[in-house]
């Protein structure tokens, strides 16, 4: 995957200036989006356009997408184990009190 | 107990000859296995010792029918295992309806009992045999564990919240409690003792405490002292939603959600009164943290628990 | 220096001599080395607590210490045998020593930043002894709050910057060798032709990775609700303290892997060499090693079972802990399928692994008693627990450390050490040990709880017959780091393959050179490759 | 991963390190244990993205905390939150993804050999953090003054429109998220400072030339630490400013 001197390959600065637009989009969108009250769905809604916007500075800023898949990989196993620690953590708050009993 | 090696302790509740069973049946499997393998190596090694410098092992490089054997037995057997304990910790974690409930609260370092009928006792616990017994337990300060291990429990009490143990005891006598979670330096110093009595002789014992009186009327005298009684009325007409009736029932929330008032609800709601507001009220109650001990919360909620809509004191 | 061979004068140890030279190394050799005796200062001084710790409990009264003291014996004992000594012990010695030469490279990717990562461990472990002088913690080692944020009155504060400064040392020890391991084998080195011993070390590494930066925020938090206030899991504002236990043992559980599965790594290399044969079922071993790193990140609420965590969330918990039993269960039985008709050699090394399979296999066993969630109510926070982890951590990883430490010493200092003396050792260590831990295990089902200063009068005789064996496996380890010194001045010079064993690292000169290999290894053949005499191939 | 070893395999030449990779051999920043500068530069960028890794979990200790405790007290999640100042952290925001342009647009100067290029956006790049961390200093200083502090002195106060300040009752649990505040952007804040101190020393390699087409290594690597800087950042905006926001507007 890695070009035979094993660097990047030299990204235009259009793309790069696109990027960088979007973001602004998105930090404004996701200003403009906080102020009304969508219910259950601000967090969503907020949560979508940050995860958005971490995804374009990671795959394009941090040149993920031009990368080796082994640091696909490596990206990919750090959220799978952000991932573990939030899902088996929830796991006891969500259900405390699914017994009916204090403590249990 | 009377072995000078003693290996199990005293069995003296419900539980304890079926938690010395599920310790007996993984014992006889971990052995089992202990000795094969042990027993494996050990003859190999004596079998197969190197007889000249030069030589090597025969070239055998694995069997996927053995891996295969060995990846899936201790696969049954640990679900076994699993199975068994999952059920018995499921039961020892559901008191029974027809528990009678003492508090106990534990403070750096001291366990204070408290019986429904008032008696209060420090580091000892009675309690008649063959009564099923719920303990709310609570803490002062920092992480405590009420263990009893002739009745096979054990549970943390932890500060800022409220959890449950329960037992039954079958067997006369005297057994030890532990504080078996770390909490400072007379954290071995917190050893009490249960003294499990007839029913009859438990009777006695409570007729002749010095009560002041019971849980309940303590409750009610701090509803009153502290001014709780003047939002909560009962007729629904005061600042504060009408309490009666108010345990174990569904609650909802100013914010939408839905909760059963259990102890931990109802313990948050005088703590921390604006956590989790009933829908239709103003968050206006004042905070209790830190002006209302372990103790007086229990028996404030032992009040709250005894107020019945008509309703419910009809059954 | 009359003995100075060709051999010995470009080996790792000559060149340049001198403390600087030593002190501002980046060859992972020496490296190796300067761990080495760093870790054995601090096994030494965690051992010495120990004898306190077992001291006191030859009566059931509190008579030697105050309690306040023994709280801090225990408590140390605690910090520096995990911290210190256990995690860094094998990954940063035999490991930094041999992941490179098996890799067939010529140090590791980052040599700069193993150099970097023991001196984080010298800092960290400086503060820790300045924590000591300064009267120790007594929080024992889990630090669990709200007794570390609110109640205890030691340097906690302290105690914990040098935890994570440790952790990060760890942590750059992990991350070097996953790169390594990646990047720098030599050429035809297939990842499946890679010795187990690198396995294990790369699923150590994971875990080093992924854990150890959770333990350090956790401990920061505690360190910032007692200096500064911020407070996060403190009851009297709503803080939850269970939430603590949850993000502590989402590393401290993993740990224990970080511990067992180098030592795991050093069995598998020993049992191949010792028996000299391929060992059985090569993928399954590799794989049994990733499994247990991830399972490993997936069972930590077992510590949790009694301590008012859901009992739903209990179950998940357990059933996946009892999925680590496969793993485990499935390495062992390979070891022992390995000896069948090998050619087993009765070398002080061999002693060691068959000690270590006796003493893992109980230690493991004794687990599923604590997974087991109903057992656990009456086994949690006892004297079983100490035994259980005991049994993993100082039956399973040091009596590898040490099988290892045998097996390797020839090459690492080029000197061999008295035979007859290692083989009493390996048994006086095996004795000792089962007569310090076994009688706990009793104890713990008796109900005796941790971490007792005084107990009740009935439960005496296990404690003196634990005591006692702690005197006799004192004399093991003392008589092991005797011998060992002793040859490392007067010892034979050793061959640079003494047990005609296979391995990148015993085709070069023990000592090693400076870069290793005097040519750029080339790898042709699987790992263990044993062929009988006089019928080696050799494939261009 | 493999192919780099049968290059090496090819290249047929275990007599020294030397011989392999001709080309490379003698490129003066290679050092002495690798055998080509590709799988120096390889090392070094999985390196980053490993430590990377560990920086994501030592984060995630914070997110996990932020999780539970915003589950166990949602409306004290809320109303403390809209006591964050959203402007700041706004403007916050935007500084940093401009930081985040300027950084690889750094990268990109080494790339294709533009001395000027790497110093001028990494002034740019330096500029832009200071200004994130000054802003970020009024904004405590604010939190200070309306006695937002966690601990013994918590004692919240709000600035009315006609700019005096009054006391407000914030239910329990609030506590907890200014701490968490506190020390989540905090933990930020002293990675933008680490942040700034590499961008320095990247400045005085790019202002000696150091950097060319074939080896810009540290200032790629640099590169990956800001962005993920900014990444962090991207995620606490919502979650800390934004969650009260639409409270009594």
């Amino acid at each position: 995957m890695s070009s035979s001197s094993g660097h990047a390959p030299i990204v235009s600065v259009g793309t790069y200036v696109m990027v960088f637009v979007a973001l602004l989009i998105g930090t404004g969108l996701t200003v403009f989006a906080a102020s009304r009250d969508f219910g259950a769905l601000n967090t969503p809604i907020a949560l979508g356009i940050a995860v958005t916007k971490a995804s374009l500075v990671c795959l394009i800023f941090m040149g993920v997408r031009y990368n080796t898949p082994l640091t696909k990989v490596v990206v990919v196993s750090g959220l799978l184990w952000l991932l573990i620690l939030f899902g088996l953590g929830m796991n006891d708050y969500l259900t405390r009190t699914w017994m009916g009993v204090p403590g249990r | 107990m009377s072995s000078s090696f003693p290996l199990f302790p005293p069995s003296a509740s419900s539980v304890s000859t079926e938690m010395d069973l599920l310790y007996l049946f993984i014992i006889a499997v971990c052995a089992f296995f202990t000795i094969l393998v042990t027993a494996m190596v050990v003859y190999f090694t004596i079998r197969y010792k190197r007889r000249h410098p030069e030589d090597v092992g025969e070239p055998i490089h694995g069997s996927i029918v053995l891996e295969l054997t060995w990846t899936i037995i201790p696969l049954i057997l640990s679900l076994v295992m699993f199975g068994w304990g999952a059920s018995l910790f499921y039961r020892l974690s559901r008191p029974p309806s027809d528990s009678m409930e003492i508090s106990v609260v534990g403070k750096q370092w001291m366990w204070k009992i408290q019986h429904p009928e008032g008696v209060r006792e420090i580091n000892e616990l009675h309690v008649p045999a063959g009564r099923n017994v719920r303990i709310t337990l609570g803490s002062e300060d920092v992480i405590h564990d009420f263990a009893i291990p002739a009745f096979r429990v054990k549970m943390d009490a932890v500060p800022g919240k409220f959890t449950t143990l329960w037992f039954n005891a079958t067997q006369i006598g005297t057994y030890h409690i532990y504080c078996a979670q770390y909490c400072g330096t007379r954290h071995s110093g917190m050893i009490g003792q249960v003294v499990v009595m007839a029913p009859q002789d438990y009777e006695a014992w409570l007729a002749g405490g010095r009560s002041t009186g019971t849980s309940v009327q303590n409750g009610e005298r701090l509803f009153t002292d502290l001014s709780c009684i003047t939002c909560h009325k009962a007729d629904s007409t005061g600042r504060g939603p009408s309490l009666l009736g108010v345990y174990d029932s569904t609650v909802q929330l100013g914010d939408g959600r839905k909760i059963v008032a259990d102890d931990n609800y109802l313990r948050e709601s005088i703590m921390n009164s604006q956590a989790k507001v009933v829908q239709g009220y103003q968050p206006i109650m004042p905070v209790f943290q830190t002006q209302i001990s372990e103790e007086n919360l229990m028996q404030l909620i032992a009040y709250i628990k005894s107020l019945k809509t008509p309703a419910q004191e009809k059954k | 220096m009359t003995a100075a061979t060709t051999q010995e004068r470009h080996s790792y140890l000559d060149a340049p001599y001198g403390l600087k030279a030593w002190l501002l190394t980046r060859d992972h050799k020496r490296i190796a080395m300067l761990y080495l005796i760093s870790i054995t200062f601090f096994f030494m001084m965690g051992g010495l607590f120990a004898a306190g710790i077992r001291l006191e409990l030859l009566t059931p009264k509190g008579d030697i210490w105050s309690a306040d003291m023994y709280n801090k014996l225990f408590s140390m004992h605690g910090v520096i045998m995990v911290f210190f000594f256990l995690v860094p012990s094998i990954p940063a010695t035999l490991g930094n020593f041999l992941m490179p030469i098996m890799c067939g490279a010529k140090d590791l990717a980052f040599p700069r930043i193993n150099l970097l990562s023991w001196y984080l461990y010298v800092a960290g472990g400086i503060i820790a002894l300045v924590v000591l002088a300064m009267g120790g913690i007594d929080t024992g080692w889990t630090f669990y709050t709200p007794y570390s944020s609110l109640s205890s009155n030691t340097n906690v504060t302290l105690a914990i910057v040098g935890v994570f400064v440790a952790g990060f040392s760890s942590i750059l020890t992990g991350f070097n060798f996953i790169v390594t391991v990646h990047r720098m084998r030599a050429p035809g080195l297939t990842w499946f032709r890679l010795p187990l011993f690198v396995w294990a070390h790369y699923a150590t590494s994971l875990v080093m990775i992924l854990g150890t930066p959770v333990v350090a925020i956790t401990l920061t938090l505690v360190a910032l609700e007692r200096s500064l206030h911020l407070g996060i899991f403190d009851p009297k504002i709503g803080g939850d303290p269970v939430l603590f236990q949850h993000l502590f043992w989402f590393y401290s559980h993993p740990a224990v892997y970080i511990m067992i599965l180098p030592g795991m790594g050093v069995v598998s290399e020993l049992v191949a060499a010792m028996a000299r044969k391929s060992i059985f079922g090569y993928g399954f071993v590799a794989a049994s090693s990733l499994a247990i790193a991830i399972l490993g990140f997936l069972v930590w609420g077992h510590h949790l079972f009694v301590s008012s965590q859901s009992v739903y969330a209990g179950m998940v918990f357990s059933i996946i802990t009892m999925l680590v039993a496969v793993p485990s269960a499935v390495k062992t039985f390979n070891w022992a399928a390995t000896m069948y008709k090998g050619s087993i050699s009765w070398e002080s090394p061999t002693f060691y692994i068959v000690g270590f399979m006796g003493l893992f296999l109980i230690g493991g066993l004794t687990g599923l008693f604590l997974a087991t969630m109903g057992l656990d109510i009456a086994l949690h926070d006892t004297y079983f627990v100490v035994a259980h982890f005991h049994y993993i951590m100082v039956g399973g990883a040091i009596m590898a450390f040490l099988g290892g430490l045998h097996f390797w010493w020839p090459k690492m200092t080029g000197r061999m050490y008295s035979e007859a003396l290692a083989k009493t050792s390996a048994i006086l260590v095996f004795v000792g040990f089962n007569f310090t831990f076994f009688p706990q295990f009793i104890l713990g089902y008796l109900g005796m709880p941790r971490r007792y200063y005084a107990y009740p009068d009935e439960l005496q005789v296990w404690n003196v017959l634990s005591s006692a064996g702690a005197t006799v496996l004192g004399l093991g380890y003392t008589l092991t780091f005797c011998y060992l010194v002793y040859s490392l001045f007067k010892g034979e010079l050793a061959p640079a393959n003494p047990w005609g064993a296979k391995g990148l690292e015993w085709t070069t000169s023990s000592p090693p050179p400076t870069f290793n290999f005097d040519e750029d290894p080339i790898v042709t053949e699987p790992a263990y490759d044993y062929k009988p005499h006089g019928t080696e191939v050799t494939v261009g | 991963m493999a192919d780099v070893r049968q290059t090496s395999l090819g290249a047929g030449a275990p007599a020294g390190h030397a011989a392999a990779h001709a080309e490379h051999a003698h490129h003066p920043k290679q050092q002495h244990h690798f055998y080509s500068m590709e799988q120096q530069l390889e090392a070094s960028i999985l390196g980053m993205w490993i430590f990377l890794v560990t920086e994501i979990m030592f984060f995630g200790g914070l997110f996990m905390a932020y999780l539970v405790y915003r589950h166990m007290y949602p409306l004290a999640w809320t109303e403390s939150s809209h006591e964050l100042n959203v402007i700041l952290g706004g403007t916050n925001t935007a500084v940093l993804i401009c930081s985040s342009l300027t950084m690889v647009l750094a990268v990109r100067s080494a790339q294709i050999g533009s001395r000027s290029g790497q110093i001028v956006n990494l002034i740019l790049t330096i500029l832009l953090g200071s200004t994130f961390l000054v802003i970020k200093f009024f904004e405590y200083k604010a939190k200070f003054e309306h006695g937002l502090v966690p601990g013994p002195h918590f004692d919240p106060h709000e600035l009315t429109a006609s700019g005096a300040l009054v006391p407000l009752s914030l239910p329990q649990g609030s506590q907890i998220f200014f701490s968490l505040y506190f020390i989540m952007t905090g933990i930020h804040a002293l990675h933008m400072v680490v942040g700034i101190g590499l961008m320095l020393v990247m400045l005085v390699m790019a202002w000696q030339g150091r950097f060319t087409p074939d080896y810009y290594n540290p200032i790629e690597v640099s590169g990956l630490y800001w962005h993920f800087v900014d990444i962090v950042w991207i995620f606490l905006f919502p979650l800390l400013y934004l969650l009260g926001y639409h409270f009594g507007v």
